[in-house]
């Protein structure tokens, strides 16, 4: 399949872009691979990815209900980042976002990742000191990040009010200057065609509807398409793991779907150059390429497989928007949408072997499944290829719950909803 | 206002309650607002199954007759009582000295009585339009057959939370916590201003 | 979304916080079975479908009920006060007519 | 310009001249105009730029589905960019601006990127831009520089950075039925439900009621349909259970009914009135709902589709009959369906000329015929146009016989002058909300569109909604509407009879011309029927493929016209029918929200605040006031000139020195009652309660149920069922739901009531070794003696006349006392202390000497109990009961919970003598350059006048058994490097003898 460069661009003008090949091929499903990879979200398809490029495993097949991305990789808001206080965290966060450095030479595919840089707002003393631990406990792990002055903020992003007088003002805020944002089904589509192109079989429309068992040990899967088998079934279906495990008998899991949704204005002239999260509350907000603000905030709370949300959330995300931006009252949100969340007991996910012979399982991303969509699946494909965790993900145990050796960034215990 | 302690019990809305007319009131004033200072506030709870014994001791020491049901509710000139949850009702009376009388009344296998006298602050909107201002904060239906004089409603408008009496055909006393009640009223007043507004 | 509390009526979902799973088994608070103190604390049915669930209406009279919804379409089929002696009738407004919306 | 308003005509008031600015420019037009029927009226062709190629575009619609005339409005220095001009009323003052051009809207060098033409085509950006793979521009350098530039060209209006003063409002609203919509179809549904007895509530999105009644022409009831529909509106305002809301777009259908609409109440106002919203936004519960939100028409995609002149066709009626515009003196229509014949007809009358109709069926009813006779028009059938003339407004079309069978033209081509072109591709019912409510719409082959499928939720729908285009159909729906959502009540009408022009809705199944040149899909975003193909070609073949690859319909217009066209494109690549290809999920919202209406009065007032009782006195005594939550507390209570340091360190020498006060009225206060409240509270909390006696106070610590320390506090009994709990300020919301789950849920059997009781009562802490003095020189009615009122005893007295209740407890470390009253006189206690301690040099203190205190003690707050330590961790394990089992007993034991390398509470001391900041990290080797190796944060830290140091509580691994070892602080962010003392987190009198006296 042919490279894209400027060249083939130019190229393929020239002669009607009559050329252009499909990104991937839409093989029909063999009936044994050597793994089979439940979902073709961005998780699903890096793992692919990665287990042919790091692991030579490249008798590989991503299975997805729908249309490739449908899920969650093309349902957030984009924002990549490693600013985490817990070191299992930041460490595996980190070596995301070096992925993602790499990324759209990896994948021959642009996947527009702009360092434009995640600042979180402060707005008391002791919240900016709070920011501060995170951001030194980054500073510790080699991770970038500065404190912002109210007067750097407000010359970084003039439309933000960031004066004395408002509710909730500005002390200042932390900055990782290499996060920033990426263009999220890009990521899918990159993965997909470079996954594509290393010989996996990514098999669209094809809904996994149970196991194939030899005993305790899972053998395949059977789906919409047929049975097909495999040595090794790995499960990366992040919003329906509830679903897909149940179809492995296994109904009760350290986690609960919720529905987070996501908001996007009308298109804009830049005004913010930058990603800003606002401290209290939770919102976070960036303004994509084509000048939408997109942003999000809280899940809406309960349990739900919808992919569609209610009102309060939206009036609320709203209402903190124009805390921070109140001359922008006047713009108009012009979609939402919903995504389904896996959100786990402490907040962080779960990359591990099992929970059955043959199986392996990735899930309870929370909010931050986007980012970490190249190291999840760097290190479920390693966990898959290996038959053991790799280090950075050596702490994402399904275990750890019952253990308490738990990640909770938040501190919010087993409350999935507080996350 | 003077209480039998002696001593002036000071308002929450003190600094922020301007007596006279405001908003749009060129045109009427639509709604009268005010801040009812009853001497006691009480909370009683009975326990499951004593909710009678309650409703009759709080009958035998007020006189107000507490009719059965959720949210229902009874008002009389100077005092005001509704359910606001399974078992618990709020009683509001003019005069200092409640919570001792129902102390007497309601023994411990009935039921508990907590003194809220001086931590609600109680606030009165009155006027052809006090349903569509009260709409502006509170997702309940103010319509009076679904809202029916004497009847009570527990609900919240974002942080803060709200008892609500309808003690009139268009008149609601809201019950809101002392620490939140100046930024009610605030809010409350802003709101009213669009159809003009007494403050009384 | 609106839930009816059975106590105050339907009322908006921003007057409830959500408390999850309703089928979780509390073990006896003297119980040092460590596995099902971790079912009950960590672990959770998750269905595509009917769930049990608790809600608080912590927006209004503050109890605690069970509601069984649907978590693809949203649906409520079933709200139930959590202590059983409690079964008051919802709020059933006499009639609306004329009222202006 | 020449105007282009008719002689009479119109539902304008011609008897009144408007004033309003267009870039600049002034222009005149009626009440009634929109800005786009008053500029067309003018002569104005070129409205905008399109968002990729720049192009010239005009007027394509008259509504909210208008992707092409985009302005911003301004109010002052308030930027509302991004507004069709189809939807905006035009008012004296009016100021506004066209988009995305520069230098200006004729002469826009953006149009540049046209010479681009296939170079950016769809998805062209993922392909490219990826930069070397070495060099300066490696990595994501190359991409970011392009990006700067990407971003600046894309865009469409400008948002200002002047706030908004305008109001916006939120309006809760019930009623038994909600009709949305107020065209024949709503009208009669809402008369219907209305006569049943029934809470109505009738929302329109345009300014006036009556939708295609105000433009259609057609006769209802042997009077002009506009005048029928007035009479229907006048009917409805007779109930008083009817709320008529027009300028009001119901753009989202949410969970149980509630539906959620955008008023706009000042928008069309000169001035916005006062105290009035701008915005006001409906949240609407509604029993059921008729939807009769229409149809909206679709253009035909051909090359030169989107030149200025190019309009649907039933704009181009609406136009002349509802605006007395006319979109050109001599037009031309183009077809694949009647209705356009119809809309030709009302331009006739309204006094435009058509010279010809171009329909790509091959033959046409003999109904059109007689229409393209009465019009004088040539009928050019089996033709299609196959490009467009002109600059920024058109001037001619070209014709070419259409062979259906291949979608293309051949043959002899022709060109036609002509000003204005009327396409239509036919009619999309208006199913977004239905959508949006969860049902998947049905497709219907003879009508080539998207028909709502059974109703999911209590909504039914009437009228064009339903495909039912005519009339009299949609006044029949719109009855049975009514009496469906009224339980079969009300009474039927009769229906009136409608006067219309024939004709058959139902199109060829063409929506593209296949010839040479652009022929635009989705005219905001550029996306061309090319780009539709290139995507199939790379494997973008599902809608939602198609949508994110290509962007198409994600434009403003929400791809109201550009939908069906695309996945007609799409389905004839593939193939395949429309409906196999599949169908976009609508979701809210159905047109733009502005952003204000949603915050509503939280717009400027996030959120509300919690005052303490002494509140105003802090403020007029110099307090700062700090934001802690919704709270705000005195952070200090700084004389003129003073640091914050040096108002703290002067605040805690004269506590520790003599005596401070503050105000503790935050902490969370719940009343535990009931004859189990005391077994309750052993379950709560770790350590045991039954056994206080009354009239005595016990700190208590509270675990979750995974083992983790949730929160602490001072519980006072104060009688043998009666408890006064008190929490962390911070905590004091989810300890209280903390205990109702567990009485409601695990312990119904329970007898005890929690109710907070927070603002009941003023609380002022008076500490420090002359405290008790000043106690008993104001208290009266109880001694305060060591014998009456040991530590943690508990006094009732009064102080000035106040009933007052007393605990002696400590927080700061020294002798100190909590002097609880209601709140209501907290003002005249804190007065009445601060006097009697006048001859003490009594200070307030605020919340820094507060914290440098009990740092001094090595008592936690939630800093520490951060939701991730135990109990343990903090050294508070003495708490944990081993006589019976609490909350979070049976978890706190695990693995991870007792591991030696935890996060360990510890204090720490500055060796260097400089300050420490809140959030640095403690290394055991100093790295400045590279930090790495921590081992733990700071949680607190303070200069402490007690020691005359600079100390810190830190969280450390392992760390008691660190305690006098050497470390250093690492705070790369603030650049503070030092060394430092790890000791006993007890850095000041830890034998407590100055609290207990």
């Amino acid at each position: 399949m042919a490279e894209y460069s400027a060249l083939a661009l130019l190229k393929n003008a020239l002669t009607g872009n009559k050329d252009w090949k499909p990104a991937w091929r839409k093989p029909e499903p063999k009936a044994a691979y050597d793994v089979i990879v439940i979902g073709g979200g961005g998780h699903g398809l890096s793992t692919a990815y990665y287990l042919a490029k790091e692991h030579g495993v490249t008798n590989v097949a991503v299975l997805e209900k729908g249309y490739l991305g449908s899920g969650n990789v093309g349902r957030n808001t984009t924002a990549v980042r490693s600013n985490y206080l817990l070191p299992p965290n930041t460490r595996f966060y980190e070596h995301s976002m070096k992925l993602w450095e790499n990324l759209s030479h990896d994948l021959n595919y642009n996947v527009m990742f702009s360092q434009r840089g995640v600042l979180n707002l402060a707005h008391s003393p002791a919240q900016l000191d709070d920011y501060a631990r995170r951001g030194n406990s980054m500073r510790h792990q080699g991770v970038d990040a500065e404190l912002l002055s109210v007067a750097e903020i407000s010359r970084l992003i003039p439309v933000m009010d960031t004066s004395k007088a408002t509710r909730f003002p500005v002390y200042g805020g932390l900055m990782q200057p290499r996060a920033g944002t990426a263009r999220h089904d890009a990521v899918a589509w990159g993965y997909a065609r470079g996954a594509d192109r290393r010989g996996v079989d990514i098999v669209e429309n094809c809904e996994v509807t149970g196991f194939l068992r030899d005993g305790d040990r899972i053998t395949g899967v059977t789906t919409s398409r047929g049975e097909i088998r495999a040595k090794k079934v790995a499960v990366a279906v992040a919003g329906s793991t509830g679903r897909v495990m149940q179809l492995a008998g296994i109904d009760r899991l350290p986690i609960e779907s919720h529905v987070l949704q996501a908001f996007v204005t009308e298109s804009l002239k830049p005004v913010l150059d930058t990603v800003v999260t606002f401290g209290m509350g939770h919102f976070y907000v960036s303004q994509s390429d084509k000048g939408g603000l997109v942003y999000g905030g809280d899940i809406d709370g309960y349990n739900s497989y919808a992919q569609r949300g209610n009102l309060p959330i939206v009036q609320e995300v709203m209402a903190e928007m124009l805390a921070l931006f109140p001359s922008l009252a006047g713009v108009r949100l012009l979609r939402s949408w919903g995504g389904v969340c896996d959100m786990s007991m402490d907040g962080s996910p779960i990359i591990t072997t099992g929970p059955l012979p043959g199986m392996y399982l990735n899930c309870g991303w929370c909010y931050g499944g986007f980012k970490a969509t190249p190291a999840s699946g760097f290190c479920f494909a390693h966990t898959i290829a290996r038959d053991e965790p790799h280090e950075l993900n050596a702490a994402f145990t399904l275990d750890r719950f019952h253990r308490g050796i738990l990640i909770d960034e938040k501190g919010q215990g087993a409350t999935p909803r507080l996350h | 206002m003077a209480s039998r302690i002696g001593v002036e019990r000071l308002s929450p809305l003190e600094p922020v309650y301007r007596s006279g007319s405001h908003g749009r009131f060129e045109d009427g004033v639509e709604v009268a607002l005010s801040e009812i200072r009853p001497g006691s506030i009480v909370q009683v709870t009975a326990w499951p199954g004593e909710e009678q014994s309650a409703a009759a001791a709080i009958r035998a020491v007020t006189g107000l007759n507490m009719p059965d049901g959720p949210g229902g509710g009874v008002v009389a000139s100077d005092q005001h009582a509704f359910g606001i949850a399974p078992g618990k009702f709020i009683v509001t009376v003019e005069s200092e000295g409640l919570v001792a009388a129902l102390v007497n009344a309601i023994p411990p296998a009935m039921g508990a009585v907590t003194d809220l006298s001086h931590g609600r602050t109680i606030i009165r909107i009155e006027g052809p339009k006090a349903e569509w201002v009260l709409a502006k904060f509170f997702a309940i239906d103010f319509a009076l057959p679904a809202f029916p004089l004497g009847a009570g409603r527990s609900t919240s408008h974002h942080d803060i939370f709200a008892q609500i009496q309808r003690t009139g055909a268009d008149r609601f006393d809201i019950c809101v916590f002392r620490s939140f009640a100046r930024s009610f009223w605030k809010a409350l007043c802003h709101a009213s201003a669009e159809v003009g507004y007494e403050v009384q | 979304m609106l839930i009816t509390c059975p106590y105050c009526g339907a009322r908006d979902v921003s007057e409830f916080t959500y408390q999850g799973d309703g089928n979780r088994q509390r073990p006896a608070p003297n119980s040092q079975d460590l596995d099902a103190w971790n079912d009950y604390v960590y672990d959770r049915l998750n269905p595509a479908g009917d769930h049990n669930e608790i809600w608080q209406h912590s927006g209004g009279c503050r109890t605690h009920i069970r509601v069984v919804r649907n978590t693809l379409t949203h649906e409520i089929s079933a709200v139930q006060p959590v202590r059983p002696e409690t079964k008051p009738s919802p709020v059933k407004p006499a009639g609306r007519r004329g009222a202006r919306p | 310009m020449t105007s282009r308003r008719t002689e009479t005509g119109g539902r304008i008031d011609r008897f009144r001249t408007i004033r309003f600015t267009f870039d600049g420019a002034s222009y005149t037009g009626h009440p009634g105009d929109t800005l786009a029927s008053a500029l067309l009226a003018s002569g104005v062709s070129l409205f905008g730029r399109s968002f990729k190629y720049h192009r010239p575009r005009g007027v394509l619609t008259a509504g909210v589905d208008e992707p092409n005339a985009l302005v911003t409005v301004l109010r002052g220095d308030v930027r509302e960019p991004n507004v069709p001009a189809t939807m905006v009323e035009i008012h004296d003052g009016l100021v506004a601006e066209s988009q995305n051009r520069f230098p200006s809207l004729s002469w826009d060098i953006g149009a540049l990127n046209q010479l681009a033409g296939k170079l950016i085509s769809a998805g062209f950006y993922y392909k490219t831009f990826m930069g070397p793979v070495i060099g300066p521009l490696q990595g994501t350098r190359f991409w970011m520089f392009c990006e700067h530039f990407i971003r600046r060209a894309a865009g469409l209006g400008r948002a200002g950075k002047a706030p908004d003063t305008a109001r916006y409002e939120n309006m809760n609203a019930f009623c038994d039925v909600l009709v949305v919509g107020s065209g024949p179809a709503g009208l009669m549904a809402a008369r219907t439900a209305a006569e049943a007895g029934k809470r109505v509530i009738l929302a329109e999105l345009d300014p006036v009621l009556g939708g295609s009644a105000n433009w259609s022409g057609e006769t209802i009831g042997e009077v002009p349909a506009a005048d029928w529909a007035a009479e229907a509106i006048r009917d409805l305002q007779e109930f008083d259970s009817v709320r008529l809301l027009p300028r009001t777009t119901v753009w989202g259908y949410y969970d149980g009914n509630s539906l959620v609409a955008l008023e706009r109440v000042g928008d069309h106002k000169e001035r916005f009135a006062t105290d009035e919203p701008r915005h006001r936004q409906w949240t609407i519960r509604a029993g059921s709902v008729v939807l009769a939100t229409g149809a909206l028409e679709r253009p035909l995609v051909f090359p030169g589709n989107d030149r200025p002149g190019v309009m649907l066709a039933s704009a181009a009626k609406r136009y002349a009959n509802e605006f007395g515009v006319l979109p050109g003196d001599k037009v031309a229509v183009f077809t694949n369906n009647d209705t356009a014949y119809g809309a030709a007809l009302a331009l006739k009358n309204a006094g435009a000329r058509t010279v010809l109709i171009v329909d790509v069926r091959a033959d046409v009813s003999a109904d059109m015929r007689a229409i393209a006779n009465e019009l004088e028009a040539e009928l050019l059938t089996g033709h299609a146009v196959v490009a467009t003339e002109g600059g920024k407004a058109l001037s001619g079309v070209t014709v070419q016989p259409f062979q259906a069978a291949t979608g293309t033209a051949s043959g002899e081509a022709r060109n036609i002058h002509a000003d204005g072109l009327l396409v239509s591709g036919g009619w999309s019912p208006a199913i977004h909300l239905a959508s949006q409510a969860g049902a998947r719409p049905e497709w219907d082959d003879g009508l080539q569109a998207f028909l709502p499928p059974q109703p999911t939720r209590k909504w039914t729908g009437a009228g064009a909604f339903n495909g039912a285009f005519s009339t009299a159909e949609s006044i029949a729906q719109g009855v049975a509407a009514g009496m469906a959502v009224s339980g079969g009540g009300g009474q039927r009408f009769e229906p009136p009879a409608v006067v219309t022009v024939a004709g058959d809705p139902k199109p060829a199944p063409v929506l593209e011309i296949r010839a040479d040149g652009k022929s635009f899909v989705d005219f905001q975003h550029d996306v061309t029927a090319d780009d539709v193909r290139l995507a199939h070609r790379e494997g973008f073949v599902s809608v939602e493929h198609l949508k994110r690859y290509t962007t198409l319909g994600m434009a403003t217009d929400q791809g109201k016209t550009s939908n069906v066209p695309g996945l007609a494109i799409m389905a004839a690549a593939l193939g395949k029918s429309i409906p196999e290809v599949g169908t976009t999920r609508f979701r809210p919202p159905f047109a733009g929200v502005s952003l204000g209406s949603l915050a509503a009065e939280r717009f400027g007032d996030l959120r509300p605040e919690r005052l303490t009782p002494m509140h105003d006195w802090h403020v007029e005594h110099g307090a700062t006031m700090y934001s802690a939550g919704l709270w705000h507390r005195p952070q200090i209570y700084g004389d003129p000139g003073e640091t914050i340091e040096q108002a703290y360190v002067r605040e805690t020498r004269a506590t520790r020195g003599s005596a401070g006060i503050v105000d503790v009225s935050t902490l969370g206060k719940i009343a535990v009652q009931g004859p189990d409240a005391a077994e309750f509270l052993d379950r709560v909390y770790t350590n045991m309660f039954s056994t206080l006696p009354v009239g005595k106070a016990r700190y208590g610590l509270m675990l979750r149920e995974d083992g983790i320390a949730f929160d602490d506090g001072t519980t006072w009994r104060l009688g043998e069922r009666d408890f006064l709990m008190t929490t962390t300020t911070a905590n004091a919301g989810k300890v209280m739901q903390h205990l109702e789950y567990f009485l409601d849920v695990i312990w119904p059997d329970l007898k005890v009531a929690v109710t907070s009781v927070t603002d009941q009562w003023a609380g002022a802490a008076i500490g420090g070794p002359n405290a008790r003095k000043i106690l008993q020189s104001v208290v009266t009615g109880t001694p305060v003696d060591d014998t009456a009122l040991p530590f943690m005893g508990i006094v009732h007295g009064e102080i000035d006349g106040v009933p007052v209740m007393i605990c002696r407890l400590s927080f700061s470390g020294e002798m100190a006392f909590e002097v609880y009253c209601g709140a209501d006189w907290g003002t005249h206690v804190w007065e009445a202390l601060m006097q009697a301690g006048k001859p003490y040099g009594l200070v307030p203190y605020g919340l820094e000497a507060l914290g440098t205190m009990r740092i001094e003690k090595g008592h936690v707050t939630g800093a520490e109990i951060d939701g991730r330590t135990t109990a343990r961790d903090l050294h508070l394990g003495w708490m944990l009961s081993k006589k019976k089992p609490f909350i979070g007993s049976a978890m706190m034991d695990r693995e991870g919970l007792i591991a030696s390398d935890r996060l360990q509470l510890v204090g720490i001391v500055a060796l260097d003598n400089r300050p420490l900041s809140g959030g640095a990290h403690i290394v055991e080797e100093l790295h400045e350059g590279n930090p790495h190796g921590s081992i733990g944060y700071l949680t607190a830290c303070c200069y402490s006048p007690s020691l005359g140091k600079y100390i810190a509580l830190a969280l450390l691994e392992g760390g008691k058994a660190r305690h006098g070892k050497r470390a250093f602080v690492s705070d790369p962010l603030r650049k503070r490097f030092g060394p430092v003392e790890i000791v006993s987190h007890h850095f000041f009198d830890p034998e407590g003898t100055r609290m207990h006296g």
